[in-house]
């Protein structure tokens, strides 16, 4: 649908890139509830409830990131990480089973294993969409939680990791941070010049820019795919682990309907559906800018469909409103470049 | 203007009123002036040729006569009248048929559906469309283009080149007033481009006015009544085609001569690197046999469709063929992907630059270093003026008509794209050059160039396979050449044998080929 | 605390679920009585994590208590804990929470009742002998499984020898899969008698089945419905009597409840009471799950001589 | 290579048109759970698939228009509630915000009274709200160039959002439906369901209209070359309008029949509805990336789906447990698309093989 004639005049000075316009709006969001909800809505207790915001859902959306640059998608994530989940908690058996550090590896196994079976479908049969494929995988991995797991929850873990990882904080500078977004935000940087800064990842933009122009230059397309698939497997088993230690036990139902926020939250940071684009620096500004923004619409309203309601028109403004604005500014450009042209 | 263009030859055509100006028309990309008032006439009954430098704006001026682009400045008169073309459908109804640069084509469509898109053969008056009278009259079209496609077969199925005819077929179809050609032979071999040729002088006889854009210069000598050059977007001027010559018309549209168009070759043949025996892949090509040494260029020439793109594709592991084997300075090796024939000294240049060749929206530099980016690490990380240099470089190198080597290829003229093709190609720094249609769409200065470049490897050591339609292409600079004919070898011929004849003969399909001799010579 | 100052935050599985607008309603009525505040929300998706992060919200604004039904007994335990340790009481009502995570639980009924009355309804109904089958929500959900496992116990006794129960399907708590649930039954056993659906979306599409079937009379159903949605389907005979205790009086006591535990008139043990408005003095008692539980009342038989009074209330 | 026209030997023909490929598919699936449980592929189930199948059909051809042109649309499970509920307030005659009451209360007038409201205006409500839902999410898409997924993501939210807004999370139940709603999924005509009729209405139109009509053809072209459809002259931005108008419209239908059927209207009807109707498309042979679907194609991709389901359904009666009925749905559909594939596959090397190089 891009016409031949793509503007190139763009959004001018700073907002012109996703990650300013992200950080103006989290500024914005910020200094609006806070203005409201004074006492409640304060850079502690975000600090404190990106627990709840920014944790798993952000290890699914690192995973995520890498597979919407490559240009496909991935649907099963959270039905990866409910399999991951279930394995850890049944073989782990409330202390009866294998060693709680055991479960957990077998857990990133499963993720990895699961984000391999995705890759080899999607990798082996090109002719079918990565969306299809993990829709069908969605309900398999699900599945297979379902019948291990029947209708029992699974729990009991050690407290070390319900308590202090789920629940723990540590205190930076006289502010209690939670563990998880420690852990979480030591990811970033590693991720960022992976993506950013080297080979691999200038490859990974290629193959999602124009795939065959890309295997004609010697990318190893294929192996990319693979790559992104099983790292997206791992993170959303990691995802896995952080959900589990705030849950402290497992349903087969767990982390349902996470793929979409996922998804949504890296489309938030500047990547796209359609390959080639995508920030690390965008995905962690989204993840704060979702967190600023849920928990305001939580505390204020309360109400579930006002929260995605919310979300929802956000996403689409995200993207549609600098489209707009660029399509305004080379249309102005042309016109007065037109004028210059009619008084010569 | 010149004044000389409107002096005329004998037909007495200069009463004739022309059916379509253009005054004064300019055209602004953010950031370039693609065509600075230019002037532009063509008389019913003529072909006119088009032609001027990569990037001269030759593309836009069609579009904007066709209304995809609107001008912004000047105006376009019809039959003395002005007309405003808001979209390509009103240029229709003018009576403006047009092929563009770039295959416009539906792969998922049928061929016949492609041809009368936008012009539906409908039952009656009615509203619904009628298949049969379309694929009727579809097969009639590509039969009188002589060619085998089937009006059922899906346009992504064919070649390149078989697009190209189906576009043909599709301009034709509408039994237009203007035809529009934009570099319609490209992809062509000579066979094909004969069977246009005929079919557009018909054209013209019949009074239909006929712009041609061409980098061939003999089709703008062959065919051509008048020729307009266009250079950096501006006029330079109109002439009778006997009033110029090949090089003069080459220096109006460089600004400069050039002397020397096809390098000496004098590279010495050296050993050899590499050999196929036997090489087939089901359905595409059988049985495929020869080697290339060190220093050579060896020429892979024959019609379209004959499968030559589908062997060089096999030997760079884009497919993997079925049976055969490949050696590379005698050792037997197995390619099964573009990124392990390049690790074994293998590069490919190839046939589609928009959709093999090139990120499109990526910029100039970062498209020429994809191929070696290992080349450009410090400690593990990209480093940014390391690219920019190496870009830089080929920007000039190969004269890329570009603001910086930061733009996106998108925004470049077709010419000029194939070379930001090439320059990725020359950074792979192997040792066995693959190239499918190396000057598809590059104008002569730049061709020149490329030949240079070409020859210069050679002289290094370097082995050129060159996929060429373009006869004189690999008669001035192959060492050998192999002819290929349904998906078979059918010749091979050295320098000293190389006749126009006896390659075209090696091409025809055998039932064909008297009638293809006719061609040649009537 | 005075009792204008104390906020409860009420957390339900679903949002825009009419059982749970109901159970708003008792909590709205205990407020006119005693006048502390209250926020109410449920997750979009019934999901835990959903609620999770509505208790957090709760956490983050300081409430005094949170009365939950929640949608997994297990999966907020830890969440509660860490209100609890701020000082927060919990009561869970209508779906219990773990143990360790409440401080009270409001049962609506006893689970052997509901088993209990269901068995006798449709046997009542079947005329003693006969096929019957279970056409439940999610096959995860722990009401509804001991609910069916004290039907089983229930079917177990001399007089109900003649009564087969053929199988037990999930609907999942959707209409259109319930639906097909039930059209499989039909498919499948030609001389089903009566079928139980102890859940309301079950039940009713139940009936929307059994009647497009054209098979009212025929086939027998009973089970747990919302007379706002079952009136029609009574009146008509597809369904001659169901059951459900009254939303209203759970969010009532729930709110009660949670007012006491407040103001420290009671902890929540076991042999302790509260008064609990028009529906008078609770007793809590221990649930066997190493916590305690208070009482509504036993299910409510709705039919066609009554549904009248009900349909509009819920 | 073109001397001698293609052969017509079944196998050819079978390999030429994917849907038989499909179709075959489907009759293995019957036949195997009719092993299993003789009830299945009885004549009164294959009619209650088919009616039960019918809503999703409808769907799945609207998704097809949307494919077709290179978009998708995961917002069509919210615009079937937000229709329906529209529906629903109009026959309960009560809109639960005061101040949106006030702008409708007009339109009320005229069209309510309670149980009165006629079915035909219901039924072009429900139409109505889904087009003008489509018709935002094509201005989005298509004006506004904003990729689809991304969109229709957005408006899923939204869409779910509104009519909860304007429902105050009241659902509408059949005390408050209209009898002739009611029976509006219910009635027979010559032994088909009116579910059944409205489907097939729904496809013969909407097959004329890509198959025979220039505007359903243009919506190949946009999605097959975008570029392309723009140096033609057609306007790839109305037709991708078009095809969200009609997939709106069809979900607004399907909405209201799904609604009737279930004699219940809530805010969160149909959620993740659309994950299998996409599925079904992609099972009939439609390609995400647009340009290449059939309409029968899609029939049969959705009529697999219902097949899956309702076996399973019927499978596990006998026997099966019901834990594993999750799992093997996902390996059904994925053995499915990748049987269509293989089948694909065969073709092409037949073609090759048959041009004796
Ligand atoms: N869509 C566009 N946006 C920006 N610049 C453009 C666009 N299309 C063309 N240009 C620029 O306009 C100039 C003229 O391009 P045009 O395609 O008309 O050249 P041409 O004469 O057809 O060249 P060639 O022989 O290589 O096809 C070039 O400098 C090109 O970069
Ligand atoms: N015998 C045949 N029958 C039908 N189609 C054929 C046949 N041989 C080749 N083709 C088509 O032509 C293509 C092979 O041509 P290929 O592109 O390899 O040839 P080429 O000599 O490079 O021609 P071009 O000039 O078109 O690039 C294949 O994609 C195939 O679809
Ligand atoms: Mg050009
Ligand atoms: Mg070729």
């Amino acid at each position: 649908m891009t016409g031949a004639q793509k503007p190139t005049g763009r959004i001018p000075g700073f907002l012109r890139r996703r990650e300013w316009l992200l950080a103006v709006l989290i500024v914005i969001v910020y200094f609006v509830f806070n203005s409201q909800l004074p006492e409640s809505y304060t850079v502690v207790n975000l600090l404190n409830q990106s627990r709840v915001y920014m944790v798993d859902v952000g290890f699914m959306a690192v995973g995520m990131l890498m597979v919407l640059i490559l240009g496909d998608i991935d649907i099963s994530v959270a039905s990866i990480a409910a399999l991951a989940s279930t394995v850890m908690a049944v073989t782990y058996n409330a202390g009866q089973g294998l060693p709680f550090l055991v479960s957990v590896g077998l857990m990133l196994l499963v993720g990895l294993v699961c984000g391999l079976i995705n890759g080899l479908l999607v990798t082996r049969f090109h002719e079918l969409f990565p969306m299809i494929i993990t829709l069908a995988t969605q309900t398999l991995y699900r599945g297979i939680a379902y019948i291990i797991l029947k209708d029992q929850s699974a729990g009991s873990f050690p407290s070390w990791f319900s308590k202090d990882l789920g629940y723990g904080s540590v205190r930076i500078l006289g502010v209690e941070v939670p563990l998880m977004l420690i852990c979480i935000l030591a990811v970033f940087p590693l991720y960022y010049l992976w993506i950013h800064r080297t080979a691999p990842g200038r490859r990974m933009f290629a193959a999602g820019t124009n795939i065959t122009a890309s295997r004609y230059s010697g990318v190893r397309t294929d192996r990319l795919k693979m790559t992104a698939f099983v790292f997206n497997g791992v993170m959303a088993a990691v995802a896995g682990i952080f959900l589990c230690s705030r849950t402290g036990s497992v349903k087969y139902t767990i982390a349902a309907g996470f793929e979409m926020q996922a998804i949504a939250v890296a489309i938030l940071g500047g990547a796209s559906t359609s390959g080639g684009r995508g920030s690390v620096v965008g995905l962690l500004l989204a993840l704060v800018l979702m967190t600023a923004l849920k928990n305001g619409l939580m505390l204020l309203y309360n109400d579930a469909f006002i929260l995605n309601l919310s979300i929802g028109l956000m996403l689409i403004l995200i993207v549609l409103v600098p489209n707009l604005w660029n399509m305004y500014r080379s249309m102005r450009t042309l016109r007065r470049q037109r004028l210059a042209i009619s008084k010569s | 203007m010149t004044q000389q263009a409107h002096s005329t030859r004998t037909l007495g055509r200069e009463t004739v009123a022309p059916v379509l100006q253009v005054e004064h028309i300019s055209k602004l990309f953010p950031g370039i002036k693609a065509l600075d008032d230019v002037h532009f006439d063509l008389r019913p009954g003529e072909i006119h040729a088009l032609v001027g430098e990569n990037g001269a704006g030759k593309s836009t001026l069609i579009k904007v006569l066709t209304g995809v682009h609107q001008p912004d400045g000047g105006r376009i008169l019809m039959d003395g009248k002005p007309v405003v073309m808001t979209d390509p459908l009103v240029a229709r109804r003018h009576g403006i048929a047009a092929i563009y640069q770039h295959l416009a084509a539906y792969p998922h469509l049928s061929v016949a559906e492609n041809i009368f898109m936008c012009n539906e053969q409908r039952q009656g008056k009615g509203p619904f469309i009628s298949w049969r009278t379309t694929h009727r009259r579809a097969e009639e079209l590509l039969r009188s283009l002589g060619s085998t496609i089937s009006p059922g077969e899906l346009m992504g199925a064919l070649s390149v080149a078989q697009q190209q005819i189906a576009e043909i077929a599709k301009a034709l179809s509408q039994e237009a007033r203007v035809l529009i050609m934009d570099e319609p032979t490209a992809a062509l071999s000579r066979r094909e481009s004969e069977e246009l040729y005929n079919i557009v002088r018909r054209l013209r006889d019949q009074g239909t006015a006929i712009i041609l854009i061409s980098h061939r210069l003999e089709d703008t000598f062959t065919l051509a009544d008048r020729v307009s050059v266009l250079r950096d977007g501006r006029s330079i001027g109109t002439w009778q085609v006997e009033e110029v010559t090949a090089d003069t018309l080459v220096s109006h549209m460089v600004g400069r001569s050039i002397d020397q168009y096809y390098p000496n070759k004098s590279s010495q043949v050296g050993e050899e690197l590499l050999r196929v025996e036997g090489l087939s892949r089901t359905g595409f090509f059988g049985d495929i046999s020869f080697s290339l040494h060190a220093g050579e260029i060896l020429g892979l020439t024959g019609l379209v469709g004959a499968g030559r793109t589908e062997v060089v594709e096999a030997l760079c592991g884009v497919t993997c063929p079925d049976t055969g084997q490949i050696y590379l300075k005698g050792h037997p090796v197995t390619i099964h992907s573009p990124h392990d024939a390049l690790k074994q000294g293998i590069s490919l240049l190839p046939e589609d630059r928009q959709k093999q060749g090139l990120l499109l929206p990526w910029s100039i530099q970062h498209n020429i270093t994809l191929l070696r980016l290992d080349q450009h690490l410090k400690g593990g990380l990209l480093s940014y003026p390391s690219e920019c240099k190496v870009g830089e470089e080929y920007v000039r190198l190969l004269s890329i008509k570009a603001q910086t080597p930061q733009e996106p290829v998108e925004s470049l003229s077709g010419g000029n794209q194939q070379k930001v093709v090439i320059a990725k190609l020359l950074t792979a720094d192997a040792r066995i050059l693959i190239m499918d249609e190396p000057t598809k769409g590059v104008d002569v200065g730049s061709k020149a160039a490329i030949y240079q470049i070409m020859v210069d490897l050679a002289a290094q050591g370097y082995g050129i396979l060159m996929v060429s339609s373009e006869m004189p292409e690999v008669l001035n600079l192959c060492d050998r050449a192999l002819v290929m004919r349904s998906g078979r070898i059918s010749a091979m011929l050295r320098r000293q044998e190389f006749t126009p004849e006896k390659l075209l003969s090696a091409a025809l399909p055998l039932s064909a080929e008297r009638k293809g001799e006719e061609v040649l010579h009537g | 605390q005075a009792e204008d100052a104390i906020s409860i935050g009420v957390v339900y599985k679903q949002s825009g679920n009419p059982f749970f607008e109901a159970g708003v309603k008792g909590f709205e009525e205990a407020k006119g009585e005693l006048g502390f505040t209250f926020e109410h929300n449920g997750p979009a998706d019934s999901s835990n994590e959903g609620q999770i992060q509505i208790i957090e919200g709760y956490i983050q604004k300081g409430v005094d208590a949170i009365a939950i039904s929640a949608n997994d007994a297990a999966g907020v335990v830890s969440v509660l804990q860490s209100a609890k340790e701020k000082g927060i009481k919990v009561v869970s009502w209508d779906s219990k929470v773990n143990a360790e995570g409440r401080d009270l639980n409001i049962d609506p009924s006893v689970a052997q009742n509901i088993g209990r009355v269901q068995i006798e309804e449709i046997a009542k109904q079947i005329g003693g002998e006969g096929q019957i089958a279970i056409l439940s929500a999610g096959a995860t959900m722990d009401n509804q499984n001991t609910w069916i496992s004290y039907m089983k116990e229930e079917l177990k006794k001399p007089e109900y020898a003649k009564i087969e129960l053929v199988t037990t399907v999930y609907g999942d708590d959707l209409t259109d899969k319930s639906y097909q649930e039930m059209q499989g039954l039909i498919n499948s056993y030609p001389d089903l008698k009566g079928v139980i659906s102890p859940t309301t979306v079950g039940i009713a599409a139940a009936a929307t089945c059994i009647k497009d079937n054209g098979l009212t009379g025929k086939i027998k159903l009973t089970g747990l419905g919302l007379p706002s949605e079952m009136a029609d389907y009574i009146k008509d005979g597809t369904c001659e009597a169901m059951f459900l205790w009254n939303p209203i009086d759970l969010g009532y006591t729930a709110a009660y409840a949670s007012v006491a535990l407040v103001k420290g008139t009671i902890t929540g043990a076991a042999g302790e009471s509260f008064e609990a408005g028009r529906l008078g003095k609770k007793e809590i008692m221990d649930a066997g799950d190493g916590g305690t539980f208070t009482l509504v009342g036993d299910p409510f038989r709705f039919t066609a001589e009554n549904i009248d009074d009900w349909k509009d209330v819920y | 290579m073109a001397e001698k026209k293609q052969g017509r030997s079944p196998m050819v023909m079978l390999l030429k048109h994917r849907e038989i490929g499909l179709a075959l598919i489907l009759v293995a699936l019957f036949v195997l759970v009719g092993l299993r449980n003789p009830a299945f592929a009885t004549l009164s189930n294959a009619l209650f698939i088919l009616e039960d199948t019918s809503i999703m059909i409808v769907l799945a051809i609207g998704m097809l228009c949307v494919l077709l042109v290179g978009s998708i649309d995961i917002s069509i499970s919210a615009i079937m509630a937000f229709s329906a509920m529209t529906a629903g307030i109009v026959m309960k005659g009560s809109l639960n915000q005061a101040s949106v009451q006030q702008m409708v209360d007009g339109v009320m007038q005229s069209v309510t009274v309670r149980q009165g409201t006629p079915l035909i205006w219901l039924i072009l409500i429900g139409i109505g709200v889904g087009a003008a839902c489509g018709l935002v999410n094509g201005v989005i898409i298509s004006y506004g160039k904003v990729l689809s997924i991304v969109a229709t993501l957005g408006m899923q939210y939204i869409i779910y959002g509104l009519s909860h807004v304007i429902s105050d999370g009241q659902a509408v139940y059949r005390k408050d439906m209209p009898d002739a709603f009611y029976q509006f999924s219910r009635t027979s005509l010559l032994g088909l369901n009116a579910k059944v009729w409205i489907m097939l209405a729904v496809f013969l139109l909407l097959w004329v209209l890509v198959t025979y009509t220039r505007p359903g053809r243009r919506l190949y072209a946009v999605g097959s070359n975008p570029e392309a459809a723009q140096m033609s002259g057609i306007d790839a931005r109305r037709s991708t309008l078009l095809a969200h108008v009609i997939m709106g419209a069809l979900a607004g239908l399907a909405g209201l029949l799904y609604a009737s059927r279930d004699t219940k209207i809530t805010q969160d009807m149909a959620m993740g509805y659309e994950m299998y109707v996409i599925a079904a498309c992609v099972i009939g042979g439609v390609s995400v990336s647009g340009g290449s679907g059939k309409i029968t194609g899609v029939v049969l991709g959705a009529l697999t789906i219902g097949v899956i389901n309702n076996g399973l359904t019927m499978m596990r009666l006998t026997g099966n447990s019901e834990f594993w009925k999750k799992a093997i749905q996902g390996a059904l559909i994925l053995v499915s698309v990748i049987m269509n594939v293989l089948i694909q596959r065969a073709h092409t090397q037949q073609i090759l093989r048959r041009r004796n190089i």
